[in-house]
Parts: structure tokens; C-alpha cells; sequence
């Protein structure tokens, strides 16, 4: 399925829409075509906002955002998550400027407590427990996460509510046709927020032959029992990276904070990288030079015996 | 109860002398002479700092910039066993490069192990298996509480910072964690505007197992000294000094009567060798230790 | 460390021990020395007893069996555990006869419950929610199956309590001399087994060089730094079997029916191949041709690259 | 309520007729002839009576024996696509060779996924990925509720058996589950000795969600005919006939007073072309097709 059609049809104005993928493997290819089809009022979760957030917030798709950490790894801040959310006082001119085109509800957990809402949602239960969150304002600023008592111990645990999104969209190395998809490298959260998932759409940089994953069945993550659609779409994680394909685009996530910070320039990489190519071919044309300045070195590991 | 220390006036009743920086590892002499402050910064000594609390063979949950010079030099010096896990899941991580994020794929390749985030939370946080975590902090306070989420108002922040992360976890679940944060009057308020992670007493109640099982911020190395908590009250306490440093330069920063020990320690300086490590193997552009 | 220095070192009279591994890997060696060093009121735990329990409930090592499923999978009874249980009605001469040499505790769930006690405990959590055991008998037979209410929906749940035994014993094909541990094929639930324990102890087919492990990080199932003692042992967990390694004995789990049923036989069994020899390798003599029945044949995958 | 039902009599009032075990995916007829019933076995007819209920494409949590075979045969005729899975975490097994357990490494060469078990149970199962579920019985009773645990009282059964395993969960969270059990009055008593796996009612309860989200049994397939729970009450009542065996012959075996509507459905005999299958593919030693 095309990137588009598979956009089109999965997601939704309104929706709960989950793009995953700690720092690896993040799917921009699937956040620039959600702006592409200006998509609105869509709750966007995520751990790490990350730009892909930021980019979609600053195009208007988003009503709110659930999350844990929203900052722009290693180089600074998501400045249009921060227009959207920040009321500098007593200088209410600066206010208006900064007020975002719509206003963004937020819903703010830790790594953990988003991670247990992913795992609460992959096991249809309404709840996970967690310790956490003691002698903290967190459950003061978001009373969903709430409390039970042990059975046993008579302990008081924090819980947080389980997240089952619309959508979830996760970039992987590979997949067959029939969506069992592999990856390696750093896997964030990415099984969990599929299996809680009403729709999955796997986005690959490569699409294999069944005997592929059949050769190493412990390396699936993610069966294909419970995907809907497989894109493939090389480099389509770019500025993130895919481990053994290409790096992380550092150098872009740098100048993000420069881009972010003047909504005349983030209004420009939108218009340019955006809303001015059709599809993520087009996008990696933009940049000559970027596939070989990124493509990732060769590192293969040996494989094993499944032999009996 | 915490009640009791608000009293203690600046330089009054010190704390009984607990460990200071200087004794945790004994690292400096076997690497020989060490330098004058001109011949430092105060970031190389605030990781030279960090890296003596960590002693061989620790499990630390470790983040981006100084924290991860600190580890490294103290894998390249007294503590080549350490092993080092990132929040992303990379465990044993060997970079060839230095990371500019907790998800550069460099902690990845050639790792002992790459865990899922559900299992670095649960199995490995939650679980009490973490002997050393890292934090940063915009705002750390009188009572160790940090704040990384908002300057002022939760619903109307002047200031949006990135939240918690794993920050509240750590401060949670690990036997100890280190704050490393240079001092100002705006980092080290009398009260955070946000606890995000716990500190050592929340709103006059001392921490406490089962639902606070980690020993919270047991150290906060800045660039002028290091503050630990007061056994007796949790509240932060100047307990050494970097070399050249008075304890009213100290002071002068936190934003509440700052008491310390008589005599203060003075933490010793860094071994020229380490120096040497940092500018020319860990950190050779300067991509941390600007300042 | 040999598996003598191992099993004197962590497994104690009195101990909670798992010994685990769904079918896959299960570590016979370690049984049979346990058995050897003549240990005492343990309480054993695993999901399936498997022949390795019925063994060591016959050497009289149990004091508790906790478990899920009790059988002989493919081929009949655990008759040593049947025996422990069993009581005959309106026979007692044959209830004196088939009464075992010390009376067996036994504490039961199904296998979601003792995989949710065991995730328990290797999160540190003193329980687990789940949705199961209702209109059951399960949770009157074992009053430790307890419930919780769901702070959002009310529903009630029924929970485990945490499993944290004081050494847990896996195989795995294999692992480096710092104890990070790799296997492949059916993983069972060794990894929260593990995670759970006071104490681990990994018996590998190979002992292999760390720049093995970090070829493959995501191999990994078990990290080093939870890991207490690394045995070396080829064929450690026969009949039980390793993939890759060795198949499946299943003739002598077909022949485990005749012999358990006869507590002749068992005896017989148990003094020669357990206390008639003094360890793994003696074991392995005894059966001559046993490595070219069962060793695997070649079904290597395909490596992946790690390279950025 | 379960109390309405109790009053039925043998034979009469009977269940609405309910897809009936032929009704399924019309196996027959597409590969041609069908065989007289002294050309197969009952476990045969067993096999490919459960074959039947499969659909293609449908994810089943299957067992050791006759549901594995009937899997075979569904994926080897109607169901190309269905997607077995173990509890031991196997995911789109196929096997070249009978497995005798569900652990057996011939189930993991060739997976699509290996699944650790807490994945199984916990992403799989309970999240309700599961359309069918296969289950054996010890002893299966008027309600459809199974026992795998003891004969006898709990505390001191004359029989011990394996206990759950993974059967309480698949009759709690299937959509569907399908018994295979053969007929005898020790197998079919009116109360089980001990509610292993949840049917239809539980003293005098009906199961309902969400507690109890899945369908439970809702078909028992022997090797004389096929029962189903009557929605309106939860009782098993007998649905279809294989060819060749009378109501009674079925009741006969049966611990409380059996009901069936009338007409009753037979059930289409196996097509030659899945016997032979049966015998020459799927199971050519007869290791599970032996009565």
C-alpha cells in the first residue's frame, strides 16, 4: 500500500494516533503525509514528541498530545509545541504572538507511566501499576494517573489508564508481505503500542520475502496477524535513523532548533519539505548527497542455528 | 521531620561529616599529579567529581553530556568494569562516537544487550537493579526535589522544559542518584515550581520505602562544590568544596540559608592524566565541556 | 563454575528454586546435581514440572511444588507427582502404598498466573492484574488468586502475587564469561524468571567470547550484571533440548511414562543416571550414541547489520 | 438464567438451530466423493468435523493432537491462511514432522515468531487477538464448563490431573473455543468435579464480560456428534450427528438429560481426499488417529 492511501485510509480527523520509535525508527515519512492530508483535531501520542510531533503541531493536525519528555534530544526545544503551550506573563502582546493557531490540550506522563499505558492497552487491561509518581505534582497535573491497594501487602500503587490508539505507525527494517516485521537496534515501545493498537500500519525500508523472517522467527516483533497495512518506504524514518540502513541526521536535528523557533522559517520547511513534494521519494530529492552522507557502514552480525 | 532544619542558619549545626566527594573512590595518586584550577574548567571538574562516585562494576542508568563523560572516564580509570544502560533500552553500550543522544545508534552496535523500554522500566528500574542514576535539573531545591517540566505555572508555564522522561523513575528507584547542574540563583530555588522527581521530603514528608525505595538525590555536583542531604531533615547541605572556592560562592547561588560543616572538605582537583582524557579521548571537540 | 560449585553455592535446603524453560531448554543438569548434593524442603516452581520436578519430588528434594501444568507432555503422567498427591478413596492399603516419602504442598494457577507471578516479581511489584479465573474453581483451591478493583472502569480483576525466587537456574545456548546470556527458539518465560531472582544461575551449551554477544545485542535475553554463575554444560538440558544443539529426546519422555509409574524403576533410574554418576559428561557416557540421535542438524538465518 | 433449562426434558423443546457443524465452510463437495462411515475412523471424522469450524485466515491457539491435525487438514484444503499458534509461543508454525508437544523445536524452524510467553498470554490472548481456541477435556459438563484438574475432591484426588496449563485462559478469552472430546458418561458428567476452564454457567451464573470476554465453548465435538450451548441457557445441547450414529446412541453417554431439536442435522461425511490426506500426510504413523 502507498504511504498515502495507506494515510488516507487508516487515519482519521479526531483520531488517537500513535507514531512510535524511541530516537530509532520514527516514521516522518508517515507524520509528513498525515500534514500532507491536513488531518485535524488528532490526539498525538508518543513518549518523545520528538520534531515529527513539533512538524505536526505546527501544521495545526493536532488537538492534543499526550507524552513524556518533549524536547528535541541532544539539541534544544520543540519550539512550536512550546508557542503552543507557554503563557510568558505580564507581556500579553508576546502572549497573543506566541498563541498557536489552535490550542493544544496536553496529557503529560513519565517515560515509565506511558510505557505502562501502551502495555495496560496491548493486554486489554484498564490499568497497569506502577511505582512511581510518589512526592511528585505529576498526579496533581494529570489526575488520571490514579491508585489501587495490593491485595497482599496493602500497598498503595500509582496506575495510569491503559492507551489503546485509532492508529499506531511504526517504522521497521523489514516486513513480508503478510506484515511480520522485524527489527533490531533500539525498540522503544513500539510492540506494546501496536498490539494496544485498533489499526497497525508498518512502514519498512524493506519489504522480504516470507523465507526471510521465517529464517529467524525470534527476531519478529510484530506479527502480522495484527497488521493492517505494510508501506515500504526507504529512508522514510529520516532525520531518525534505521539501524543498519542510515544514521541519525544529527545535523538536521541541530538546525531544527534554529527552524522551530521562527515560525516564519518552520512555516517555510513546511511549505518546501512538506506540502511542496508529493511523497518521501520527492522529499529525499530535495537534499542531493543525503543517502550518502547518512547510509549507515556495515556491521553484520553471524547467524544462528535453528536447526534440530 | 523536615520542620526541624528550617532553622539551621547558614554555616550553623553542620552535619556529621558523611562521605564527601574525595573519599568515594580513591581516584586520584595512582594516576599521579594533579593540576591548578587556571588548568581546568569547571565542567571537567564536575565530571572528574561524578566519575569518583562510581565505583567498579556499578550499574548505572546513565544520560547524555557530562554524566556520560563521567562514566566513561571513570570506565578509562579506576572503574573499567561499570556497565552503563541507557533509558532507550542500549546495555554495556561502547560507542565509537561520542552520542549526542540517549538513541544514537553508535550505543547500539556492539552493545552486550539492547532491552525493550517496558523492560528497562520494570525489570531493571522498578526492579532495583540500578545502583547509580544520573539526573539533570532546571531547578533542584532546598530538599533535593527537581524540577524539568515548568518555570511557573503548570497550566500557564512561562517556561515549557521537556518534562519528566525517565527522570522521576530514576529518582525513584535508584540506590543513588547524582544530579549534576552548575549553580544559579534560578536552578536552586528555596521551592521548585514543579516536583517532577522526587527529592528527600515533599511538602514537609520525608521519603520513604516502599513507595520511594531508591535512596533519591544523594549528591548534587555543581561546578563550585558538592551539596548531599542531611541524613537527620533531607535537606541539601554543602558538604565540599572545589579548589579556590569559598563556601559564600556557594551560597550565594542557592536560594535558601545554605548551612555546611566545619571544617569543609575541598574536593581534590583533578589528575592531570584525567584532564588529558577528557580533552583528547572522551570529549576531543568540546562538544560538552564548553563551559 | 562447575554445576557442583553452583548448585552448593546457590541452592540451599529450604530454597525457592526455578528451575525453567517451556519444553526448550531446561536444565536437567542442574536438576540431576541438585538431586546429587541431596538438598532438601525446597519449593519447587516452574509452569510445567516437566520430568526434572518428577525427579527430584522422587529423590525427596520437594517440600512444595507451584505450578500450572503437571504432565508429561505428549506422553502421559508425572506418576512421582501423581503418587505425592494422589489419594485413592476406599483403598488404603494401595493410598499407604502410593504415599510418597514426605508429603507434597502444592500451590496452583494456570500458566497466565504463573507467568503474571513471575512478572511480578521481576518488576517488583507485589502483584499482577489479569483477567481470568472467573466462574473457575482455581481460585478456591488456591486462596492466594486474590482481586483488585480497576480504579477507572470498577471492573474487578483477579491478581497473582509476585513470585521472587532465591535462585532461578535457565539454559541457554549460550552466553560470554560476564554472564550476558543469549537464546533463540522458544523463550518461555526465562527472562522474568530471571529478573525475579534473588539469584541466577546460566548453564550454556558454549561459553563464547563477549565480542559474540555484542555482535547481536538484541540476542541477549538475560544482562550479565543479574547473573551470579555461568556453567558450562554440552548437553545440559537432554531430554529437554536446545535448538540449534540437540533435538528433543522424546523416546525417553515416552519411556518416562513406564518408568515413573514404577517407583522400581524410578529408583533404578535415579541411581544410575543421577546419584551413579558424578556429573554431566559421566551422564552422557552412558548412553553411547546419544550425541549423533539427537545432535541438529544445519538451519543457520541470515545476519543483520548493525552498522550506522 | 442457567434454572430455566434444568426443567427440559430429553428430547424435547428444542435450541433454535444454530449453525450446525456442517454449516461452517461448506468443506465438502469441492474436492468430490465422500466415504461410507466404515471407511474412516471416528477420530477422523473428529478431525475434519473440527476442521470444518475454521475459517480462513482466523488466528487459533491450538494444542498437541487432534486440533493440530484438524489445523493441518483446514490450512492443507479451505484455510490456507489460518495462523496456528502455541502457547509456547511458536506464532505460523510448519512443522516437518508431527510434533508431539507444543514445545517441539519443529514448531520454531520456519516460524513467523517466536513469542516470549508473557507476550502470549498478556498481547495475545487476553487482548482478545484469538478468533478460536482448541481445548481437550477431561471432563466437560452440562454447562460446558471443562475439568483438566482432579477426579475426586481437590484435596485428595483419586486422579490427578495436569491442571490448567494454559486452558483456563483460551476458554476465558477465545471468541471462540471448540472442545474435542470423545463420548463417555465419565467424560460427560452432569457437574464437573472441578471448573478448570469456564463454560456457559457457573452456579447458576451465565458467563458474561467483561469479566469473561470471550465465547467459551461453543462447540464439542466428539466422535459421535456435535453439542452446542442453547444461547438461551447455556446448556450443552446436541446439534448434529455424524452419519451412521442416532441421538440416543449420544445421550447414552451423557451424565444429564440430553436435548437436541428435531429434525436433527447429520453431519456430511469426510471427503475421501481429506482421509487420504489424513493418512498420507498428515499423520502417516497414526501417532493421534488411532481410534
Amino acid at each position: 500500500m502507498s504511504m498515502r492511501d495507506a494515510i488516507a485510509r487508516f487515519v482519521h480527523d479526531g483520531d488517537t494516533v500513535v507514531i512510535e520509535g524511541f530516537t530509532h525508527l520514527i516514521s516522518f515519512a508517515a507524520g509528513h503525509e498525515i500534514i500532507r492530508q491536513r488531518r485535524r483535531d488528532l490526539t498525538l501520542c508518543r513518549l518523545t514528541p520528538d520534531l515529527i510531533y513539533d512538524q505536526m503541531i505546527a501544521a495545526g493536525c493536532a488537538r492534543k498530545l499526550v507524552f513524556s519528555w518533549a524536547g528535541n534530544p541532544g539539541a534544544g526545544s520543540l519550539h512550536a509545541f512550546r508557542r503552543a503551550v507557554e503563557r510568558p506573563p505580564r507581556d500579553t502582546s508576546a502572549r497573543r504572538a506566541r498563541a498557536p493557531a489552535a490550542p493544544l490540550e496536553i496529557e503529560e506522563y513519565s517515560h515509565f507511566g506511558m510505557v505502562a499505558r501502551f502495555a495496560a492497552g496491548a493486554a486489554r487491561l484498564p490499568f497497569w501499576p506502577l511505582r512511581d509518581y510518589a512526592a511528585t505534582d505529576l498526579p496533581v497535573a494529570n489526575p488520571r494517573i490514579a491508585a489501587v491497594t495490593c491485595p497482599y501487602t496493602g500497598e498503595r500503587l500509582a496506575t495510569v489508564p491503559a492507551l489503546n490508539p485509532d492508529v499506531t505507525i511504526i517504522h521497521a527494517q523489514r516486513a513480508d508481505p503478510d506484515g511480520d516485521t522485524q527489527m533490531w537496534g533500539l525498540l522503544g515501545v513500539q510492540k506494546e503500542a501496536a498490539f494496544a493498537s485498533r489499526h497497525v500500519v508498518v512502514v519498512v525500508e524493506e519489504l522480504v520475502d516470507e523465507a526471510v523472517i521465517r529464517a529467524d522467527p525470534n527476531r519478529t516483533v510484530v506479527p502480522g496477524f495484527i497488521v493492517d497495512a505494510v508501506v515500504v518506504e526507504p529512508w522514510g524514518a529520516h532525520p531518525s535513523y534505521a539501524q543498519g540502513y542510515y544514521d541519525r541526521d544529527n545535523a538536521f536535528y541541530v538546525a531544527w532548533e534554529g527552524i522551530s523557533r521562527d515560525p516564519a522559517r518552520l512555516t517555510d520547511y513546511l511549505d518546501t519539505q512538506v506540502y511542496g513534494v508529493p511523497d518521501r521519494a520527492a522529499y529525499l530529492r530535495l537534499t542531493p548527497g543525503l543517502e550518502d552522507r547518512l547510509r549507515a557502514g556495515r556491521r553484520m552480525c553471524a547467524g544462528v542455528n535453528y536447526g534440530y | 521531620m523536615a520542620t526541624d532544619a528550617t532553622a539551621g542558619a547558614r554555616g550553623g549545626t553542620p552535619r556529621p561529616a558523611a562521605t564527601a566527594a574525595t573519599g568515594a573512590t580513591g581516584a586520584t595518586g595512582a594516576t599521579g599529579a594533579t593540576i591548578a584550577p587556571r588548568e581546568y574548567s569547571p565542567s571537567e571538574m564536575m565530571v572528574v567529581t561524578a566519575a569518583r562516585e562510581l565505583r567498579d562494576g556499578e550499574v548505572v542508568f546513565v544520560g547524555i553530556g557530562l554524566p556520560n563523560l563521567a562514566c566513561n572516564l571513570a570506565r578509562a580509570t579506576h572503574a573499567p568494569r561499570l556497565v552503563l544502560i541507557y533509558e532507550s533500552g542500549a546495555v554495556g553500550a561502547v560507542p565509537d562516537r561520542l552520542p549526542v543522544s540517549i538513541g544514537d545508534p553508535s550505543l547500539v552496535t556492539g552493545a552486550r544487550m539492547v532491552a525493550a523500554m517496558a523492560d528497562v522500566f520494570q525489570y531493571i528500574l522498578q526492579n532495583g537493579r540500578i545502583e547509580v542514576g544520573f539526573l539533570g535539573a532546571a531547578q533542584i531545591d532546598r530538599w533535593g526535589n527537581i524540577n524539568t517540566t515548568v518555570v511557573g505555572p503548570y497550566d500557564a508555564p512561562s517556561v515549557r522544559l521537556p518534562g519528566s522522561g525517565g527522570a522521576a523513575e530514576i529518582a525513584t528507584h535508584a540506590r543513588r542518584t547524582i544530579v549534576v547542574s552548575k549553580l544559579s540563583r534560578r536552578a536552586f530555588p528555596e521551592a521548585v515550581d514543579f516536583v517532577t522527581s522526587p527529592g528527600h521530603a515533599y511538602h514537609g514528608v520525608r521519603r520513604a520505602a516502599p513507595s520511594l525505595p531508591g535512596g533519591g538525590p544523594l549528591k548534587v555536583i555543581t561546578d563550585r562544590g558538592v551539596l548531599e542531604p542531611d541524613p537527620a531533615t533531607g535537606e541539601l547541605v554543602l558538604t565540599a568544596l572545589y579548589p579556590g572556592i569559598a563556601a559564600a560562592d556557594v551560597a550565594r547561588d542557592v536560594g535558601w540559608p545554605l548551612r555546611w560543616p566545619t571544617p569543609l572538605p575541598t574536593v581534590d582537583p583533578p589528575p592531570a592524566e584525567h584532564i588529558r582524557l577528557l580533552r583528547e579521548r572522551l570529549d576531543p571537540d568540546h562538544l560538552f565541556l564548553k563551559g
